[in-house]
């Protein structure tokens, strides 16, 4: 009894952290079902079939290919105009800094359905068709302001005075800016881009304003799968995601803890 | 860039302000090529600025800086021969010890930098952790690759920064007889900020003790120590008795002068007199006093009201009669040690005194903190 | 858009609708937007037989997207590109009739070029000459069905439900029942039940029925109002009864035998779901084509043997009799004069109408 | 991966401003201009279209025209109340919900789980890879009317419970007020727990010590010093987690029946499928505002000056 | 909980593994109610260690503690009569600095909590910061403050952590001056850590050397100064000269012993000496070696290597013939001072050296480094 006293927090912990991960078990066990309708919701027969054939369901691959590619493009772009906000915002006095900050902070309180409608009455006002330049451009808008709050709150912890050290060392401002500056940002930086790119790879209600029936991304696929019944691919892809996410902040966690102890 | 144009460095009406405040008042000062100048003074009083305004990292408001005949006032930090081991070491988290070392040459694409870091590195003895992150070092091994990255550039100056100021007694004294073994070693001017007055005396060969922006006195250590020209220099440096005391006699034929005291007649040193000045506070340095008559002419008689033992030495609290206390410091040399309550006589030699003007605050520079 | 309009802005009666430049001959391509499971499926390679069928015989790739769940929600998607006088992205796609007749107010929609579909005279003829259409110039059916009441026994604990009353009010179901999103559908079945007619009904009619809906809506009865995604969760139990679509339900009992389907006695409304091509479509000759080969009654037959709704080609049904006697029987699928009195259709509405009707239907249902 | 959490002190309290840089003062302006003009174009000019969206008035077949018409607010304000109101009830519970089960996670992250430390992090930020629809779907794969969790939270009395307090309306738990908020918590934990974590693991343990030397029992230990200082965290994640949830319309719509429709459904379904643009972009901004009053009042309590 | 059941401090056996390292050996210790303690020993030596158990902070894994005559041992924290200055201060950064104060006293009840938290601030001489956050404060003011918010609790002992490690020397000083003056208004037993010996000797009454997990040696300041008992304490504690020498003679008439020393006879007190030891180091502190012949019978002779000037003194390094460097210290009383390069004579009283057994290492405790 006391033991279990003693360890009252961790049951607390794990039981939380059961419950976040129990959809992903669940999408994991039904992919590999063999559902014996059209409908994945029932344990019927263990197979591997759908993750011997991932795309074998039209469509399915072609918008996780493209919500892969708005992801990147999306997160890659808001991670350079982010990260330069954040330089300034971190590293610089300005007039209007507190305008900037508004102005970045708006986004993340506005609610998506009303983001997402107000671009498209902006774009059908502009002519801008619908599709995936018009999602990428929305992508990219709000995934700013989540790189620019991450990337500032590393810049803002950075020492000032290891640049000034490596202007003393006879570093010029690009030098100094590229040896020690970035590197230092990295982490922030890193962590804005993942973010960026999670958001985006898995938004559907913005998307869901702005796209064409040629621009499927893969949560609006799973949306018009879901009104017909959701085949069993994409469990599989689900759970591939899930993994490589694993893999990759493992990966990422062990690559910089080692470099961390680097002999 | 690389020419190595070394010279004196000579400060010229340099003069720094911030905003409403002038952090740095117009100092003219020069450094002689190789010298181990230290530059003392409480908190605030400007060191730092001084520093950064001769490493480049701030705009002087006024005044030049030279070394040796080029004006590098507008130089750009990075262009400047000059390198500066920061107070907070700012080592660079994200390289090996080796690469923070070798950072420097490899800016000015020396091709050689690899080796010459490794050498930097064994000359303050840190050769075998060139391959670790900085965080995995202690403190004062930090300080220490602080030193190499900055030594390894041959800089025409080098500037210290209270390098030591995070260390603990006895790693700090350790770290300073190596500052000053590399220094001789290598030869290049090296200038030191701390407001250690023990640590500027043991290893300056000329100390500046600065005070509210200004340079308040300049000097060799015992010189300094010994004649301090203001109570400010006096206190900081070190502990001093001073006593308010008036004029009263002509020098005598022996270069004594005799002044006043609480209704006691002390004699000083003509030499250590100002010219022209009556009123005066006459300080005694602890260790110069003697408790027993022995020490001298000057006597005053007192109770002994704090007795605390130090190891190398004992000091003494004595109250006088009109209740001020005197420090005395002996040597615990074996001579007898005087108790709490006794009554004691304290003596010293006439030229052991010294007179500053009295117009002054006789506590300044006791307390450091504001 | 200019100034204070929004870009919505466009529209008036009998615009006519903008082509573009065809590209048919270039890009052997159509893009076909229709309603989930309302095309013939290989259940075992999930591929599509009559499609890849007409991609051999004519080398037209097709697109085929199940994007149109509910009317009035693809209908928003696809207004904005209309409106705006821009392509859609598709080239073909079947709305139901009073959307039809929307479409073709609006301008959105093509004339059709019957030259390219030889096979329209195929057409059942109650279906040739229809108000929304008259002469079949903008659109050609697709598929015809009912809309009838739909349960789960395992959800109802075996319980049958065949009238409208019980969806509404019978406890038991409270929390599990779905209606449709589609208007004509609930408010017809509720306004039948309520026994009225259809065809002729009035403001004070419609607004009964809405309070009907509404008091289940409020008593909790009402689990939510779906477009075409009520089948998963009929099938599998959540959903204990519903309104539902003839042949979605004919194609869940192949699996679930169990499930039942009725037509209410007190009537169920009948619908098509049309063709139509709209505005600057880039593909329309090969849209055409596309209709042609699917009114060829070989074809629809094999649609039909599917998807179990009513074929609106001549011929299928000699076709099914020979090939599938079972679906020629069924009555959701080839009704008799019998059945099909029971079925109406819901009247036309007034362009103002149909702005009232929707608000309040918007109101009840969106909220 | 740590750095992720670095959002948290995002929202957090006032950090001190940077110092002066001797740089021209152009650079940052350089440095912002793209960024913000991005943020112009496609944040703030859409924001205006919207507003003046709102004043307009017509029908979608005839168009619309600017008339300034203020009264669609009262309009949308009388109509839709409770669904504005239960989006904030339902968004505020969910949020007190991730707070209490996300601060037990993340408190035992920061500060007791050692090496093991990474692998949690990591376990709460991979299910975001997963597309959350699918996770959602999931959900009602598990609460199913048939399947064995609801037959579990029948058998031991817990359904009833639930119908008791008014949480669901029969003896299942899909489809209802409690389905949609365990939805919405569920997914927007991990927004509460990465900044919960990051202020939680600048914690001095020292501190907390420090009390306990000062004769505060490990309860009064938390209360005095352990909450206080994660407060930074607390509003951060509490904010990342309220504003996302009083906007979402995918766990009402996919977990929630007829009675648990939210505000972002009813805006949805306005500009998607009734298509009264006036209405749904009054009903927007009408969300968005009270969103920001309730932020700003919040934010002025919690006593944090710099919302970013 | 309120009761004061003060009395002496009493640690019976008590030790400290964590999993395969024994960081507090089992260690018998009574601290008197009302003494000022000082523990003394090098990092990792396993202080705070002990301090964490007498503060409830760290579960002994063996032993007990007694405050009088209660056990403590398995007491929770909160509920000990005991308060602890950290050496990072540990002030609640959210809280005012009256907050801080008055911690303590609230979480008891303490009706009167905030008078005095006031008077607290008073004694430390803070009463004008209460309404301040703990970083808008100096070090030296946070540390004061540390000590009101332990000290207004009037616990039975108050655990001092290294309160001054991060004090700069002068402030230091300062605050050393100040802690005993406090001790004593308080009159409440003080157990302070520390690895600056000077502050160990200036302040407490009792001291202790720990090594390795292990009190190496306990005594008043004096006589661990003056009679080391290891090499580890003689050269932790301050600095030593220590010259490996052979038992030749018997004890004299005159209560000296001779030793061989690199060739020289020296005498060292027969009280000095361990009985029945032949190899030894013969130990003298710096400041009791004499320049001259003047010091006492025994003399080596040597060049001066180095002179460094600190002020109050001057440290000379001498060669001896034999290659190793003596220290010695002599105040700068205005005696004459030598010059590097001198040949000189070092001279001490027979009284004035101690013997170890030179069965250990020579060098234990004079790096602390690891
Ligand atoms: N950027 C600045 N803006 C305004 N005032 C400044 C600035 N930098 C320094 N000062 C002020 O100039 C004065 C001198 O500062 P400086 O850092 O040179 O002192 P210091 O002698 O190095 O003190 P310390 O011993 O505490 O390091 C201080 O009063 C300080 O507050
Ligand atoms: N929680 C712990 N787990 C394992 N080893 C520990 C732990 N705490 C302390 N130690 C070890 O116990 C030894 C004594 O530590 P302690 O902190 O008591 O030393 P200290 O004398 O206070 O040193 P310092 O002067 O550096 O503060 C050290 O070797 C330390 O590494
Ligand atoms: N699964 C195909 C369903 C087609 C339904 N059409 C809707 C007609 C509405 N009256
Ligand atoms: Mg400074
Ligand atoms: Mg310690």
């Amino acid at each position: 009894m006391r033991w279990v006293k003693r360890h009252l927090l961790a049951f607390a912990a794990l039981a939380v952290l059961f419950y976040m991960l129990i959809p992903n078990v669940v999408v994991a066990i039904f992919s590999f079902n063999k559902p014996r309708g059209r409908y994945n919701y029932q344990w019927t027969e263990f197979s591997t079939e759908a993750w011997q054939h991932p795309c074998g369901t039209p469509g399915i691959c072609e918008s996780l290919g493209l919500s892969l590619r708005i992801g990147i493009t999306a997160s890659f772009v808001a991670t350079v105009l982010g990260t330069m906000v954040a330089f300034a915002l971190g590293r610089h006095r300005f007039r209007g800094r507190a305008g900037t900050n508004l102005l970045v902070f708006m986004p993340m309180a506005t609610p998506e359905v009303v983001m997402g409608s107000s671009l498209l009455t902006l774009f059908v006002m502009m002519g801008v068709p619908s599709g995936s330049e018009a999602i990428l451009i929305a992508h990219i808008m709000f995934c700013l302001s989540f790189v620019v709050v991450a990337v500032k709150a590393r810049v803002a912890s950075l020492d000032p005075r290891l640049e000034e050290a490596a202007a003393d060392l006879g570093a010029n401002a690009v030098q100094t800016f590229l040896r020690v500056t970035l590197p230092l940002a990295a982490p922030g930086i890193a962590a804005g881009a993942l973010l960026a790119f999670s958001l985006s790879f898995d938004d559907y209600i913005i998307t869901n304003f702005n796209a064409s029936p040629s621009s499927i991304t893969f949560p609006m696929y799973v949306w018009g799968a879901s009104t017909r019944g959701t085949p069993v691919q994409i469990n599989v892809i689900g759970t591939i995601m899930f993994l490589i996410a694993l893999v990759v902040v493992v990966g990422g966690q062990a690559y910089s803890s080692r470099r961390q102890k680097a002999a | 860039m690389a020419e190595q144009l070394s010279g004196d460095l000579r400060l010229v009406g340099l003069t720094k302000s911030f905003e409403q405040f002038t952090a740095v008042q117009p100092t003219d000062l020069t450094i002689s090529q190789g010298s181990f100048f230290a530059l003392l003074g409480p908190s605030g009083c400007g060191k730092t600025t001084t520093l950064r305004m001769i490493a480049g990292l701030e705009d002087p408001s006024g005044g030049q800086i030279l070394i040796g005949d080029k004006d590098i006032t507008s130089t750009k930090a990075y262009q400047r021969n000059v390198n500066t081991v920061f107070q907070s070491y700012a080592l660079f988290p994200h390289m090996t010890v080796l690469d923070n070392v070798a950072f420097g040459l490899k800016r000015r694409g020396d091709k050689d930098a690899k080796r010459k870091a490794e050498e930097a590195l064994e000359l303050v003895q840190l050769a075998e952790v060139g391959r670790k992150k900085p965080v995995q070092l202690s403190g004062g091994m930090q300080q220490r690759v602080a030193l190499a990255r900055a030594i390894v550039n041959r800089p025409d100056v080098l500037l210290l920064d209270e390098p030591l100021g995070a260390l603990d007694l006895k790693l700090r004294r350790q770290m300073q007889i190596e500052l000053k073994r590399i220094q001789s070693e290598v030869g290049i001017t090296f200038v030191h900020v701390t407001h250690d007055q023990e640590e500027a005396m043991t290893m300056a060969d000329t100390i500046a003790v600065m005070n509210g922006g200004r340079i308040e006195q300049l000097g060799d250590p015992a010189t300094l120590y010994e004649s301090p020209r203001s109570t400010f220099v006096a206190n900081f440096l070190g502990q001093s008795n001073l006593l308010r005391a008036t004029v009263t006699g002509e020098p005598g034929s022996d270069g004594t002068v005799v002044v006043r005291s609480h209704d006691t007649d002390l004699e000083v040193s003509r030499a250590h007199l100002p010219d022209g000045i009556r009123e005066i506070f006459l300080g005694m340095r602890p260790e110069k006093l003697r408790l027993g008559t022995g020490g001298g002419p000057n006597q005053l008689k007192g109770t002994v009201s704090d007795v605390s033992f130090t190891g190398v030495a004992t000091q003494y609290l004595v109250r006088m009669p009109w209740g001020r206390e005197l420090t005395v410091v002996q040597q615990n040399d074996g001579s007898a040690r005087a108790v709490v309550g006794e009554n004691v006589t304290i003596s010293w030699a006439a030229e052991h005194g010294f007179a500053l003007d009295a117009h002054q605050d006789a506590d300044a520079g006791v307390d450091t903190e504001d | 858009g200019s100034k204070g309009r929004s870009p919505s802005a466009s529209g008036g009666t009998s615009a006519s609708a903008k082509s573009a430049q065809d590209m048919s001959a270039s890009e052997k391509l159509v893009n076909w937007s229709n309603w989930p499971e309302y095309i013939d499926v290989d259940d075992k390679t999930q591929k599509r037989p009559t499609l890849e069928a007409f991609t051999k015989q004519t080398g037209i790739k097709v697109n085929y997207t199940e994007d149109y769940n509910d009317n009035d929600e693809f209908y928003a998607k696809v207004r904005p590109l209309l409106a705006a006088g821009n392509d859609t992205g598709r080239d073909v796609w079947c709305s139901t009739d009073w959307m039809v007749a929307r479409l073709i107010r609006q301008g959105y929609v093509q004339k059709l070029d019957l030259a390219n579909i030889p096979n329209h005279g195929n057409v059942e003829d109650s279906l040739k000459n229809v108000e929304f259409d008259p002469g079949r110039v903008y659109s050609l059916p697709w598929q015809s069905g009912f809309a009838g009441i739909a349960y789960n026994p395992k959800a109802t604990g075996g319980k049958k439900v065949e009238t409208v009353d019980q969806l509404l009010t019978d406890p038991s179901l409270k929390g599990k029942v779905t209606l449709l999103s589609e208007m004509r559908d609930s408010v017809g079945l509720v306004m039948l039940a309520m026994g009225k007619d259809i065809t002729k009904f009035t403001d004070a009619d419609f607004n009964a029925a809405i309070d009907e809906i509404k008091k289940a809506k409020d008593a909790g009865q009402l689990r939510g109002f779906t477009g075409n995604e009520y089948t998963k969760p009929l099938a599998a139990g959540d959903i204990a009864a519903c309104i539902a679509w003839t042949g979605d339900v004919v194609q869940l009992q192949a699996e679930n035998p169990s499930l039942g389907y009725v037509l209410p006695q007190t009537g169920c409304t009948l619908w098509s779901d049309n063709f139509v091509i709209p505005a600057m479509a880039k593909h329309k000759k090969n849209a055409e084509t596309l209709i042609n080969y699917y009114y060829d009654p070989k074809v629809m037959a094999q649609v039909v043997d599917y998807v179990n709704y009513i074929a609106p080609v001549k011929g299928s049904k000699e076709v099914l009799v020979k090939e599938d006697p079972s679906v020629a029987k069924n009555q959701l699928i080839f009704p008799d004069p019998q059945t099909l009195s029971r079925a109406h259709v819901f009247r036309g509405l007034t362009p103002a109408e149909e702005t009232k009707y929707s608000a309040k239907w918007a109101e009840l249902t969106a909220s | 991966m740590a750095s992720v959490t670095g959002t948290a002190p995002a929202l957090s309290t006032g950090a001190s401003a940077p110092p002066e840089r001797r740089r021209s003062n152009w650079v940052p302006y350089a440095l912002l201009l793209p960024g913000l003009l991005w943020l112009f174009v496609f944040f703030v000019v859409p924001m205006i279209t919207l507003f003046s969206q709102s004043l307009q008035e017509g029908s979608i077949d005839e168009g619309y025209t600017f008339t300034g018409n203020v009264g669609i607010y009262a309009e949308a304000l009388q109509s839709y109340f409770p669904q504005l109101l239960r989006s904030i009830g339902y968004a505020a519970s969910a949020t007190v919900l991730a707070l209490l089960l996300g601060y037990p996670l993340a408190y035992f992250m920061a500060l007791k789980a050692g090496r093991w430390k990474n692998v949690l992090l990591v376990l709460v930020i991979a299910p975001f890879f997963t597309s959350f629809l699918i996770r959602t779907l999931a959900w009602q794969t598990i609460l199913s009317d048939v399947g064995p969790v609801t037959s579990f939270a029948r058998s031991i009395g817990l359904t009833n419970l639930l119908q008791a307090v008014g949480l669901t309306s029969n003896d299942n738990l899909m489809a209802s007020k409690f389905a949609v908020i365990c939805g919405l918590t569920y997914n927007f934990l991990p927004f509460m727990i990465l900044p919960l974590y990051a202020s939680l693991e600048r914690l001095d343990p020292r501190l907390v010590e420090a009390a306990g030397d000062l004769y505060a029992s490990p309860a009064q230990g938390f209360r005095f010093v352990t909450w206080p200082l994660s407060l930074p965290g607390v509003v951060a994640g509490t904010l990342l987690t309220f504003i996302p949830a009083a906007g979402d319309f995918i766990n009402s719509k996919l977990l929630g029946n007829t009675q648990t429709v939210m505000i972002g459904q009813v805006i949805d379904a306005q500009f998607l499928r009734v298509l009264n643009y006036p209405l749904a972009a009054a009903l927007s901004f009408v969300l968005l505002v009270l969103i920001l009053a309730l932020v700003m009042a919040y934010v002025r309590k919690a006593g944090t000056e710099e919302l970013v």
